[in-house]
């Protein structure tokens, strides 16, 4: 089938939208068809996410793929629209995830190292349930500990394309404000 | 705290320090129920408590003053254990470690620079940790901060109109001539049917004039040929006829000699 | 939250654009709140229709409320990323159609004659079905069995432009006795 290029971003357009999941380069190519050159989808896909800009949506790239996500602006309207609270990680959690973010592969043994406390089985149920984190193998040592890392999902989900897109360690120190703790 | 013993390495497994000696909690110390909870949700371990109180005096964390932060730590260790609360185990861990570093900083100590020209200091260590943690403290506060799908947007996901038609195998050339291939070498081992190889475009051609007399009764002979279609094509428009007539598909009519040939299907 | 008519027409897009289920009026109402106008919103949502006009997806309004679609003439792009694989014809169903193209017009019984076996009247169907196949005339023998060819749309389904372009059969013969031919 001959497309023009006009009709092929709507292809892709069509697809991107449609798609459950982020559609890999390779599958937005096996969608136009061979005929088309990785130089023109790629300049179709600058084109499309121009053609965007300023609207309800955009089309951003993930770790796994290009994706339409709608704007954050909107999300205060859009959230009346479920009762379901999205989850609210404890501290635990949000430590325990940034523990594995930043010296990942890392045993859980290691993570409660570096946080001094006990990790509960629970915080790493719940990372792996919402597809954040997953064994990616395990320290040859004895009892042979699971080494987590994160997954494509988390960086989708973060609407990050890498880990490199965050900050590194030694730029986030940066005295975190307690003067709201309570003396005990 | 002095059952507690002090050789314990900073790095090991803070379980293996959950000994007999903190089973036994003091009983007679009252703290209201509501402010060991809020306690226990502000602090995530002795890491995090320590960092507390070095941040709120505006400690050095290079330069700890060690009995002044221990002392202050067992203050709220005191209070943790007189609740007999479970995370305890590893406030106590910290508070042994506490107390080594101090009692070694009171030591008279040699001047001993290390392989890397570091000054040994008994806090080192510590301060390595604290300063680790930290560092997993902001970055956990920058994920939490950060946009995350569903809190903070949605992915789009328009619906596909289903399909009405189902799907359709399709075929190939090379598919067809497979079929073709592995009947013919069935049939070769079944010398009795009989299977030539003729033109295949004579077949289509037949197919196509008997296509043409289904609509009318009969039609000039003539009338089946394209005239303009080339010598090629005329033989094989006349060849298709013989082919069918012999197959007794067709028949042909000549009233009277030299008059037109009229064809049509053939009837019993 | 005070909004402008345009944002608020980003809203309802970013929330149609989001939604897995159609949207009732009433949950459009409640996604801009209860300042808005139902005229207001209807002439919203019209608007956005004729915005969406000639592009890769409609918003269409439904029994169950309104909601966007991709465009039906994509729908062959986006099947390619199905990962289900295309359904095939069985080897019979093949041989009988090979039979039809090589040996055309030939009726049941002779096809039955040349592959050695009963051809089932549910493969003649599917090939009537398909359109790729069709009687011609009738052998006036004793029953009268249909004469079966091919059509025009086989050839346009297969790209050929004529029958001529398949390989004549005495190639194929040769090709054969080299025994180099993959079994169906």
């Amino acid at each position: 089938m001959l497309t023009t290029p006009e009709t092929a971003k709507l292809i892709l357009e069509a697809a991107l939208l449609s798609a459950v999941e982020p559609l890999s380069f390779a599958q937005l190519k096996m969608v136009l068809g061979e005929e088309w050159q990785n130089d023109q989808i790629r300049k179709l896909l600058q084109e499309l996410q121009g053609e965007w800009a300023n609207r309800s949506a955009e089309l951003v790239q993930l770790a796994s793929g290009w994706r339409f996500r709608t704007r954050p602006e909107f999300q205060p309207w859009l959230a009346r629209l479920t009762t379901e609270k999205p989850p609210k990680y404890s501290r635990a959690t949000l430590e325990t995830l940034a523990v594995i973010v930043y010296r990942q592969p890392v045993t859980r043994g290691e993570i409660e190292e570096i946080r001094g406390v006990t990790v509960a089985s629970s915080i790493i149920q719940t990372l792996m349930a919402r597809g954040w984190i997953e064994t990616v193998g395990h320290r040859e040592v004895p009892g042979r500990p699971a080494l987590l890392a994160t997954t494509h999902q988390f960086l989708d989900d973060l609407n990050l394309r890498s880990l490199n897109e965050l900050p590194p360690l030694s730029e986030l120190v940066q005295v975190m404000s307690q003067e709201s703790l309570p003396n005990v | 705290m002095s059952q507690i013993e002090l050789s314990v390495p900073i790095v090991t497994p803070l379980a293996q320090v959950l000994g007999q000696p903190f089973t036994e909690l003091p009983a007679d110390l009252y703290i209201p129920p509501d402010a060991l909870q809020i306690f226990l949700e502000t602090f995530e371990g002795p890491l995090d408590l320590l960092l507390y109180l070095i941040r709120r005096q505006n400690l050095d964390v290079l330069d700890i003053p060690m009995a002044t932060l221990t002392a202050q730590y067992m203050q709220y260790v005191d209070l943790m254990q007189a609740h007999q609360f479970e995370l305890a185990a590893e406030y106590l861990l910290m508070a042994a470690v506490l107390i080594e570093i101090k009692s070694r900083l009171l030591l008279p100590r040699p001047v001993v620079v290390d392989e890397d020209g570091f000054d040994d200091d008994p806090r080192a260590a510590l301060v390595q940790r604290l300063l680790e943690y930290e560092q997993i403290k902001a970055a956990a506060y920058q994920l939490d901060a950060m946009p995350v799908v569903d809190r903070d947007f949605a992915w789009v996901s328009v619906w596909v109109e289903q399909q009405i038609a189902p799907r359709l195998p399709d075929i190939e050339v090379g598919d067809l001539l497979n079929a073709w291939h592995s009947l013919l070498r069935r049939t070769r081992l079944n010398q009795h049917h009989h299977v030539t190889a003729e033109g295949i475009t004579v077949r289509q051609r037949m197919s196509d004039i008997l296509r043409r007399l289904q609509e009318g009764a009969s039609l000039p002979f003539e009338s089946l040929f394209e005239v303009n279609a080339g010598r090629l094509d005329l033989v094989l428009s006349f060849l298709a006829m013989l082919e069918l007539t012999k197959e007794g598909l067709v028949s042909l009519i000549q009233t009277q000699p030299y008059e037109s040939i009229f064809v049509r299907l053939a009837e019993r």
